[in-house]
């Protein structure tokens, strides 16, 4: 099939946690539980380890939704990591509101390695979600792009 | 303000100190700068006003590393930054004589520019009147009409951390005036693309002169991570906007719950953008999501983000709560 | 200069029929620093991982990149690979193009695309990935085993037989568990105690073995080798160094209205306890919930007849600290409540019984000393009904998704045991799908139908209505495709089983995964089935998932194994994906430290040259040991200075510019 | 030979919500009918029907005519299948097609008595006809 | 407390009674029934199929009446209330149904299941609370054994109706205990009488009438309350089983309450009226 051009393919980063999320996105795989092609996982080994420079960095470079995958609350890999993360999500997420950049673009998800189902229709959400949204203007760099 | 003096002089006769940082005159009256006094001599120069906006507490950075105690003024507000970078072992207590000043609020220059006031030559402060000589005459306006917009929230008029108070409030116990979050409020109020126009507008004047970064007491890394080699991030020219939202959304980040309001920031922004605003969104979410938090209040507790609870709200309450708010 | 190589596996067509690898290798090919791109059918077999060799000799590669499966999967294959081709293990990166590409998606092009870019983001971190040196860690020579019954009974005697001390925690008054409830176990009808007492006393008597009974798990911290667990102990209220067992405090209790847990609430027991006559230990509990003395102050019966003088009323709990090397859940499972069910009317008949209660009844030393009888009247029955499925394969919110793999094998346990000894009881079992895979088990559900009579209807019960002294029930008979609605004395309901609740708790201080339905999870489905995702946390028993007894003590052996593989080593050898802080850019400003869940992090002050600049400064420096590397300091530092080598600020940012490209 | 009518199965699982694939024949639904003997196709059939696609025998059943729409069969199924809404699917499929109405309004003055209440009429033009 | 009420058609002709002695029940025990204006009838089965919209509005209606006035809606009628609160909870969470709903009513603004339905029973247990009515029992019902029968709408789907346990329900058990009188629990209670059949198929209904009345007397109920009229009205009139008499919930709360002088006269002895 080839995908015409005019249609919009929204680039979607995933940041996993290696110990639940990244694993639910394996086991959604060995489950042939498709979701699509538009999401990059990036591995990360928890959920605390991503930055919010990240994120701004993946906009500025042109990508149209983020979302940060990490175990559930209470059963973090690391005890505490996906605590932390929550609350400099939160507030990372309510600062771009802020902004005036659409709040659908980010999100934060708690899936476990038994959840392949979760992921596979989470994913699927998400990227719903950003069709609906369209291409990320607000946050593009457009020196970045090419 | 002699009592100020007085009292520096003494403190350097006896040794207790080594230095004093307070502000020097400026040229115009109403432009006074910080500066480091070690002698009697020097004092002369020195000058405490309602134009003494500067907050000295991080200088104290410096002076740690310089030999003996330095006497330090610190207006209320400015206390609570020196306490911050007390938890952050950045300053140090032991090397630092703290008097705390009293302080009516600080004003801005710019505010009297705008009032048609130029060719000044001298400023006196009458109670609720500005009295100026100017090469055109005598003028005067209100005192509350050039106060800084911080001002105008004044979080209360008592020190956090200090040796002796000279002329400080005597409703030292009174409590914050007026409602700081009024214009944070207010753009969340406004539609998401209303938003996005006004940063879009204020942030675009950003010329990265780093102002902002270099006033900032708790902007206080040895090396910013925006020069690091690391992110892919030092020092670009300003071709487009993101690069200047990057480096204000992040600084606010690393300064979230650890930014004390003080509002150096916005005044001394050369292209007045209300950079305030965006710490004070901070402070708003924190105090909302995770309880009130006033940094610098103390030295010990744990910041909003090196802390949680179980049962602390999902990130998609920013989505489900609606609007901005 | 880094020089890398490509490396695209085909797996066999599990990638390749849904990637084009060649393009995938083209396209690897022209990114920037790659100097080396293959494909082949196997990567990670002998002759794949012989090619990558032959590529890092030939073409002095430094760094390579495997597309391939997941990294949780084969990433130390391909490390090791290059170990032994002389490169540092830690320079290399694997894309996964397989559980995140081929296998969820269907169009040939998308998925090719997908490949190539994750492809040039794993060449991205590749790219700066710098060389790494393990660390090495001590191994605590002692293991412990959460849970008491069969599970935890059998790891415990095989990890002590193989010389390592090891402790059990229990936090009944008995170890034992569900299987010293049973009355006979299938397929072989052996009694259970027969065979399950013995191995309790070989614990006990075991000298490597530690029981701690009545306890429970309160905080557990530190790390595979090195685990120190808060085990509380909670008060007995009967000295175990005086009490000899006699039993006469049981025999003169006088509040001895308390439901018998052990007999399933079917009837009551004394306050002063001892769950049954084989406990081990052989010391009573005083139930201070329904303890008269402790309740009102006025008894003390018990202690009055201690000839030992071993009733102590001020015992309290004692938290003892222990340091583990590895640690074993075997926490078991327990019935679901029947609450949501009432169609089967379990709350309004007492003859409505669970497969659990009937084998109390069952048993000799049960509420009905082993006689068959009717909870209501005590008549025996004429007539039973078994229902399969009671809770289980059930995806409304009532029940539990999955099979319970047990009930088909009990009940036709249970059928034949009661034909056999009750010939002239009428048993007829519901079922939706007789499930017996196992050695000689169809074979024993045969039985039960063709030489004991035993009517298998398929088609679930829709209703069971108690009516006089008989309980009607209305069923579907789906072979015939008729309505049945017949009159019994008794329903035994084949109740879905569910991991011990307290289990989550358990699982949370141990931060091991749980799944939905509260059952550990394995850290591979088929390849390692009894280690959990957390280092030196094992699993046992049903704790993972629904097992049969034969299951449970295979596992259980096999949990053994691999705590003695663990305690055999004197050191571990530690991630090297650590944290490590820039002295240049550090602050001191000790907000890393907050946020470490490992108290790695400390601050000394050190000669720094920045620059031309020399001062003495607080910096923040990592203990690598303790370090595991999760990163969030790395967020919190707000100038940077903190970096996790191996997932770097800069190799994230790179595969994040790779994806976005 | 059955005739297989995919079209009108699509429409019948569409106006029911109801997914044909989570049976797992247990027949709990028909255990719990309590209209079961009255009825030629039973509510288990009804799902396996639909799921192959068998519709003509199903719009000709009496057993639509039957189901109470109780719920028991609902409340009970482990699966979340709701047999109940599938009939009720293929009754307004029936009544909907012209002259599918079991109940005409010339049928009812024989058919009331003094104590009859209003609902009972109404319900049963709501179920009998279109 | 004021609830806006809706009778139901049944409620305003033949079961008259059951109207008559809730409301005379509500004042004595302290709340207001205030009858909703123009109501429609509900249509007495709720629509299941996903693409009825028009069968629905009536039910709408009703609750947006409610709504403006903000006021909790009470139903009586067992029918009347499955399908209003079936519908409000399309209003809440189908938002096909939703849409297209109010886009028919054309409201000021759109109804989105805002509503809280009640049951009078669950007034009677949540809001006023059988404690406070066995207080205000004047005339106790002691000695009598009454069998609840709850038919089918009031508890399925449970997940919807969330009424009580659908299984093993209590609410008119602890009611009839609070009277004074002794419930009987008997396992035919939430399995349906016939309801609709009747009208065509009698012996369908009868059999299945007779199923329950077996049911109950097996267990010792010497009569039976229900809160459905066309219930009433196909356990007295279908089927050929032995039979007690059955008569609605408001009558004997009504009664416990003192507010029947006419039953007094007769010592309560006989309810059967059919």
């Amino acid at each position: 099939m080839q995908v015409e051009n005019t249609e919009f393919r929204p680039k979607i980063v995933a940041f996993c946690c290696n110990w639940c999320s990244y694993a639910g996105a394996d086991l959604a795989g060995s489950s042939r539980l498709a979701y699509p092609a538009d999401v990059k996982i990036i591995r990360v080994p928890c959920s605390c380890r991503v930055n919010p420079m990240f994120i701004l960095r993946a906009f500025q470079r042109g990508a149209d939704g983020v979302i940060l995958c990490g175990c559930h609350p209470g059963d973090c890999h690391y005890t505490t990591g996906n605590y932390y993360a929550r609350r400099r999500m939160t507030l990372l997420f309510s600062m771009l509101d802020y902004l005036g950049v659409e709040n659908g673009r980010t999100r934060v998800e708690w899936v476990s390695a038994a959840e392949g189902v979760k992921f596979s229709t989470t994913m699927n959400e998400f990227v719903a979600k950003i069709h609906e949204l369209g291409e990320n203007v607000r946050l593009e760099d457009l020196r970045c792009k090419g | 303000m002699q009592g100020l003096i007085e009292r520096a002089k003494e403190l350097l006769a006896d040794g207790t100190v080594a230095q004093v940082l307070g502000w020097r005159k400026g040229d115009m009256g109403y432009d006074p700068e910080p500066a480091y006094f070690k002698s009697e001599e020097e004092l002369k120069d020195f000058v405490y006003d309602a134009f003494c906006g500067a907050n000295l507490s991080k200088y104290m950075i410096e002076a740690a590393k310089l030999e003996g105690k330095t006497l330090v003024f610190l207006k209320p507000c400015d206390t609570y930054s020196f306490n911050q970078l007390i938890k952050e072992h950045r300053v140090d207590r032991d090397k630092t004589y703290i008097i705390g000043v009293g302080c009516q609020g600080t004003l801005k220059p710019e505010k009297i520019r705008e009032a048609g006031i130029k060719g000044i030559e001298t400023v006196t402060i009458d109670g609720d009147t500005l009295k100026f000589d100017t090469i055109y005459g005598a003028k005067e306006m209100p005192f509350a009409d050039a106060l800084l917009e911080r001002c105008k929230v004044c979080k209360g008029k008592k020190h956090m951390v200090y040796d002796e108070l000279i002329g400080a409030a005597e409703d030292e116990e009174a409590g914050p005036v007026g409602n700081r979050f009024e214009e944070v409020e207010k753009l969340e109020a406004m539609s998401p693309e209303e938003r996005f126009a006004f940063w879009q507008e204020q942030l675009s004047k950003c010329i990265r002169c780093n102002a902002c970064r270099n006033v900032c007491p708790a902007c206080s890394c040895r090396k910013c991570v925006f020069d690091s080699n690391q992110y892919d991030t030092s020092q670009k020219a300003n071709a487009a906007t993101f690069e200047e939202q990057m480096f204000h959304i992040i600084r606010a980040f690393h300064v979230a719950g650890r930014c004390t309001d003080c509002g150096e920031c916005s005044r001394v922004c050369p292209q007045g953008i209300p950079l305030h605003l965006l710490n004070r969104k901070f402070i708003k979410d924190i105090d909302s999501f995770y309880g009130e938090y006033q940094a610098g209040a103390d030295t010990d507790s744990r910041g909003p983000l090196t802390n949680f609870t179980f049962e602390d709200v999902e990130p998609s309450i920013v989505q489900t709560r609606g609007g901005g708010h | 200069m880094q020089r890398i190589g490509v490396f695209v596996c085909h797996c066999g067509t599990n990638i390749a029929a849904t990637v084009d690898v060649k393009r995938v290798v083209e396209a690897a090919a022209k990114e920037p620093g790659v100097v080396h791109a293959e494909d082949y059918q196997y990567m990670c077999s002998e002759a794949g991982q012989l090619k990558i060799r032959e590529a890092i000799e030939q073409k002095h590669l430094t760094g390579i990149v495997v597309c391939s499966c997941s990294p949780r999967m084969h990433e130390n294959t391909f490390r090791q690979a290059a170990k032994r081709a002389g490169i540092n293990p830690y320079m290399v990166e694997i894309a996964n193009i397989r559980e995140h590409c081929s296998w969820i998606h269907k169009d040939i092009e998308e998925a090719t695309e997908k490949a190539v870019i994750l492809a040039r983001a794993a060449i991205a971190k590749v790219m700066l990935n710098a060389p790494l040196t393990p660390g090495t860690s001590q191994v605590v020579k002692r293991a412990l085993v959460i849970g008491g019954g069969i599970a935890g009974i059998q790891t415990a005697l095989d990890i002590a037989d193989a010389g390592y001390e090891v402790d059990i925690v229990e936090k009944t008054p008995s170890i034992g568990g569900r299987m010293s409830q049973l009355d006979k176990t299938f397929p072989t009808l052996d009694c259970s105690a027969c065979i399950l007492t013995p191995k309790m006393v070989e614990a006990a008597a075991h000298e490597k073995i530690t029981i701690y009974t009545y306890s429970e798990v309160e905080k557990v911290s530190g790390f595979v080798g090195d685990f120190h667990v808060d085990i509380r102990k909670k008060a007995r209220s009967v000295d175990m160094s005086k009490c000899t067992g006699c039993g006469v405090c049981q025999e003169k209790c006088p509040s001895r209205k308390t439901p018998n847990e052990f007999n399933r609430g079917l009837n009551t027991r004394s306050a002063i306890y001892t769950p049954f006559a084989q406990a081990i230990p052989n010391v009573p509990v005083i139930d201070r919930e329904h303890c008269t003395k402790f309740k009102t102050g006025k008894c003390g019966v018990c202690a009055k007849v201690c000839q030992a003088g071993a009733i102590d009323y001020d015992q309290q709990d004692e938290i003892i600290t222990v340091d583990y090397g590895a640690i074993v859940v075997a926490t078991g499972f327990d019935t679901i409540k029947l609450d949501k069910y009432d169609e089967y009317a379990y709350n309004q008949s007492p003859d409505v019984i669970t497969s659990l209660e009937l084998e109390r009844i069952m048993n000799a030393a049960g509420p009905t000393k082993g006689h068959l009888e009717r909870m209501s009247d005590h008549k025996p029955p004429k007539s039973m009904v078994f229902i399969q499925c009671v809770g289980s394969r059930c995806a409304d919110k009532r029940g539990k998704s999955y099979c319970s793999k047990i009930c088909c094998m009990y009940t036709a346990k249970h059928a034949m045991l009661i034909r056999d000894k009750y010939p002239d009881v009428d048993v007829t079992v519901f079922y939706i799908d007789v499930r017996t895979p196992g050695k000689n088990f169809d074979e024993f559900y045969r039985r039960a139908v063709e030489e004991y009579g035993v009517h298998y209807i398929k088609g679930q019960v829709g209703k069971v209505a108690p009516q006089g002294d008989k309980l009607l029930v209305q069923a579907a008979d789906l072979l015939d495709n008729k309505q049945i609605r017949m009159e019994t004395d008794m329903v035994v309901l084949a109740t879905a089983i569910e991991p011990n609740p307290d289990v989550r708790k358990i699982a949370t201080m141990l931060t091991a995964s749980i799944d939905t339905n509260n059952f550990l999870t394995e850290s591979h489905a088929k390849l390692r089935p009894v280690e959990s995702p957390t280092a030196g946390i094992f699993l046992s028993g049903v704790c993972q998932g629904p097992k049969d007894i034969p299951e449970t003590v295979a596992q259980a052996g096999a949990a053994a194994v691999k705590v003695v593989g663990l305690l055999a080593k004197d050191h571990l050898v530690t991630n090297p994906c650590t944290a490590k802080a820039d002295p240049i850019f550090c602050n001191g400003c000790s907000t890393c430290e907050k946020v470490c869940p490992y108290g790695a992090i400390s601050y000394e002050d050190q000669l720094v040259n920045d620059h031309g600049i020399r001062e003495t400064r607080r910096v923040a420096v990592v203990n690598s040991a303790l370090c595991q590397g999760c990163g969030a300091c790395t967020v919190a530092c707000p100038s940077g200075a903190m970096d996790l080598q191996g997932f770097s600020n800069r190799q994230i940012l790179a595969e994040v510019d790779a994806i976005c490209r | 030979m059955q005739k297989v009518d995919m079209a009108k199965a699509d429409r019948l699982r569409e106006m029911s919500g109801v997914n044909t694939r989570k049976c797992m024949k247990c027949g709990k639904c028909s255990a719990s009918c309590p209209a079961y003997e009255e009825m030629d196709i039973r509510p288990h059939q009804f799902v396996s029907y639909v799921e192959s696609g068998d519709i003509e025998p199903l719009l000709e059943s009496k057993s639509i005519w039957k189901c109470l729409s109780c719920f028991a069969c609902v409340e009970r199924c482990p699966r979340d299948v709701k047999p109940a809404k599938l009939i009720e699917a293929v009754r307004q499929m029936v009544v909907r097609q012209r002259g599918g109405n079991y109940l005409s309004p010339n049928e009812v003055p024989e058919l009331l008595n003094e104590e009859l209440p209003q609902q009972l009429l109404a319900s049963a033009f709501r179920k009998y006809s279109k | 407390m004021v609830y806006s009420y809706y009778p139901g058609c049944t409620l305003k002709n033949k079961a008259q009674d059951l109207d008559r002695y809730a409301r005379m029940s509500a004042e004595a025990l302290g709340f207001t029934l205030q009858e909703i204006e123009e109501w429609q009838c509900c249509g007495a089965v709720y629509p299941l199929a996903s693409d009825e919209i028009a069968t629905k509005l009536s039910a709408v209606r009703a609750l947006n009446d409610a709504k403006e006035k903000g006021q909790d809606l009470v139903t009586l009628c067992s029918a009347c209330h499955h399908v209003i609160k079936r519908v409000n909870d399309d209003m809440q969470n189908v938002e096909d149904i939703r849409t297209r709903a109010n886009n028919y009513l054309k409201l000021e603004e759109p109804y989105e299941g805002e509503t809280k339905v009640l049951h009078y029973l669950e007034v009677l247990r949540d809001r006023v609370g059988f404690d406070t009515i066995k207080e205000k029992v004047t005339h106790p019902l002691t000695g009598r054994k009454i069998g609840a029968y709850y038919g089918c709408m009031l508890l399925r789907p449970s997940s919807i109706m969330a009424f009580d346990e659908p299984e093993n329900p209590t609410i008119m058990e602890d009611f009839i205990r609070a009277l004074g009188a002794e419930p009987v629990v008997y396992p035919y209670r939430n399995e349906c009488c016939g309801g609709y059949v009747s009208l065509k198929d009698k012996p369908l209904a009868g059999t299945m009438v007779d199923r329950v009345m077996e049911s109950a007397v097996c267990h010792g109920a010497e009569e039976l309350i229900t809160a459905c009229p066309l219930c009433l009205y196909n356990l007295r009139n279908s089927g050929s089983a032995k039979k007690v008499p059955v008569t609605y919930l408001t009558e004997i709360l009504a009664e416990a309450l003192g507010l029947l002088p006419e039953k007094e006269a007769e010592g309560g002895a006989e309810h059967a009226e059919g």
